[in-house]
């Protein structure tokens, strides 16, 4: 298999306005950098992203916000960033938020074929309203439903040509889950591998789930939170 | 009356050896700090470590390495990565052993509500809502009084809820008190503290059996 | 009429450049051996490898490398492994371009039987329940009667079934039919095979339109 | 952590008669041969055993069907045995057959804290009756329980005292997820390392799921379908 692609203008193909697109990291980390600012150079408008957070003012998705690309964000952890802030409040941008473990596991029993899955993240709050309640073992869980994308955009570190992936520390998050969930999925990667140099045992996305790869550029890989400790 | 690392080091003589344990954003994230040096406790970040060790030294910073409060950190031998299924998969089987974390209001049925307040910009409960409703032990770090002198410690909760009928033991400034059938049940004084003054901070119902030792905290 | 190499042969042309396809054990493993040299076709085990390869050499046998039928084999560069719950996950998710299975039976409406007779020891379906409950194309290779002579290809199955309305194309020693809500629609012929010869091995609707041509498989 | 036990006698310590267990592996394919070795030693009876497979006559679970230590046997395929075919038929062995892809999946949602997943395999077969069907998006799917046993038995290529497991190649299969739905999970390794050994991001099951680990002794590994090719 060969699904590497030239550049992020090229695997961003085929996003048309009001799609839905799925956006891997945590934070800034691990964000698909390159594939979002393409994002931004395509136009594309009316975007529903779902992604666990919604980036800082002048970086990750506070880019797409800037440009008021999205139209919706469905996430668990949002405002970092003033823009957002003042979309939300006005209006203009549509936030649905969702327990981080319901976002992951939703993305999981996509790329398992599960159509829903049960949960207790929720039960008695407002994020119950409307969703059915299920009792196992004395103990009450939601039904929360398995969430597809139409393009996923992940990074990972390393990639081959088959479109096999592996994350680097905490750059994983939900990288590999988003990956699963997307009807097509692009992977950005620092280094593009040659077939059989990845080792078949520590691949975490087996390639099947990949559509296209490409080597992104010049990684910023902003640090939110710079803490450090002494040499005592 | 506890300063926050009076608070988080009350917390940590809860943590006990062996113990896979989450701690949550604040002062949780300085209980780490007075966990006692021959204890093997393992700390998860529910953005997928197992094994995080402490901040890393000025010039280490990893951008690929943080923890759920988005700080660069760094691991311990013996650590783990994995992805955010499998992180709240363990939360959710209880594997991981005792949740610390902040409440804005607890219920004296052991509600917690931390992540919302109307007319206020949302930024999300992120974990808070998956950790609360999952885990095995949640030991709540509060202040029992807000900045207009309100108790935080209620009959019922006034803002929205992150969870009902979960957290099992709070530590605040002024005392410990364990959730009971019959409401907050109080444990220990802070120094100096008295139980008339404790009472006085608490809106739920308080139980005082016998006499209310004060805590140890050194 | 085909032999077994034959009904492999005939069904490695349905398998198109870029697929990730699952062989079952038996004819379905000899598919393998016809895929065209150039194309980009990846083998799925459902024990857990994408990118198999052929049988190792002599002496390189792994035990710790095995396909779903328990036999020693190859990685091809690009593979990779993965555990029995993401395997099927890849396939409940329709990942898995297509699967070729063997059969004791299948339905004109595309149920299919495959994994227990009554009164005799029954070994367990494996994963062919999961395999057929999932794929998205379902291609079975199959003898078109039994040892009796009596067809294989049936109004209902008489044997306990592994998966409902699933099954879209079968390749027998004598034809190439597709499932569809008519019945078996037939295809191609095997090479000196005849549509009456066809028609008497058929027990289950079958639909003839127009001249049915003779397969080509070389 | 330290999860270091002597040897596979201690890691089975409080096993009891009647006990639920997992025994991790696929055919002969990764499965605990020194927790199985250690079992037949003990002699606990009226084991349930929760396996893809049931070995071979003299080999695997084989050995724990001579002795008649296995009262019900819970697997996808079996019979690669005559002495399980014998107590099949006499009934003395209860034998309950699951598809295998459901039987990776209900130890998966017993590791992931879900009582429940969804599943099509089985629908409209005897594996259907008296379970919950259930339609999404005009599919039907069954609702299939997950399940725990008393002690899991995992075997893995390396581990280190903290309990976090590698596998090697297809020895993998069942063993992560079995290592997860076990109340008490005992692994058994090849090589065990020395903590910070082994690299965090290739960690296949994190240690949190381990609570015994030993170093396994003289590993047969027999093949059970030796395939080669000839040197063209």
């Amino acid at each position: 298999m060969n699904k590497v692609v030239a550049n992020a203008g090229e695997a961003i193909k085929g996003i048309r306005d009001n799609m839905t697109l799925m956006v891997g990291g945590f934070g800034l980390c691990g964000i698909p950098e390159n594939c979002i600012a393409a994002l931004v150079k395509s136009g594309v408008k009316g975007i529903t992203c779902i992604s666990n957070n919604a980036g800082v003012d002048d970086f990750g998705l506070g880019l797409l916000l800037q440009t008021r690309q999205i139209r919706k964000m469905i996430s668990s952890y949002v405002g970092e960033n003033a823009e957002f802030e003042r979309q939300m409040l006005s209006g203009e941008l549509e936030v649905e938020l969702i327990p981080q473990g319901t976002l992951a596991t939703r993305c999981l029993a996509s790329g398992y074929g599960m159509p829903a899955i049960f949960t207790p993240a929720g039960v008695g709050t407002e994020i119950a309203n409307g969703k059915e309640v299920r009792n196992f073992n004395g103990k009450d869980y939601l039904m929360e439903y398995a969430f597809e994308a139409d393009f996923a955009m992940v990074k990972a570190w390393k990639g081959d040509p088959a479109g096999n992936l592996i994350y680097r520390d905490t750059a994983r998050n939900f990288n590999p889950l988003m990956a699963m969930a997307g009807k097509i999925t692009v992977a950005e990667v620092e280094e593009l591998v040659k077939p059989g140099e990845l080792d078949p045992n520590q691949v975490h996305t087996p390639g099947i789930f990949v559509h296209r790869i490409f080597r992104g550029e010049k990684y910023e890989k902003r640090i939110e939170q710079r803490t450090v400790r002494k040499h005592s | 009356m506890l300063d926050k690392n009076g608070i988080a080091k009350r917390i940590a003589k809860e943590v006990k050896d062996g113990m896979y344990v989450n701690l949550g954003i604040g002062i949780p994230t300085l209980v780490a700090n007075f966990i006692p040096k021959g204890f093997n406790v393992e700390l998860q970040s529910e953005n997928g470590i197992l094994g995080m060790g402490p901040f890393p030294y000025e010039g280490e910073e990893d951008p690929d390495l943080i923890n759920a409060g988005k700080q660069t950190v760094t691991l311990l031998p013996g650590a783990s990565i994995f992805d955010s299924a499998m992180s709240f998969g363990m939360i959710r089987a209880q594997k991981v052993d005792l949740t610390i974390l902040g409440a804005m209001e607890v219920s004296e049925k052991g509600d917690i509500a931390n992540w919302k307040i109307p007319g206020r910009m949302v930024k999300g409960m992120g974990g808070a809502m998956d950790l609360v409703a999952a885990a095995k032990h949640i030991i709540v770090a509060m202040q029992h009084v807000n900045k207009a002198g309100e108790s935080k410690l209620l009959p019922e909760c006034t803002l929205p809820l992150t969870g009902v009928r979960c957290v099992r033991k709070i530590v605040t400034e002024l005392a410990v008190l364990d959730i009971t059938p019959h409401g907050f049940k109080l444990l220990e004084r802070a120094p100096g503290v008295t139980v008339e003054e404790i009472k006085k901070a608490t809106a739920g119902k308080l139980v005082i059996e016998g006499e209310i030792p004060e805590m140890v905290i050194d």
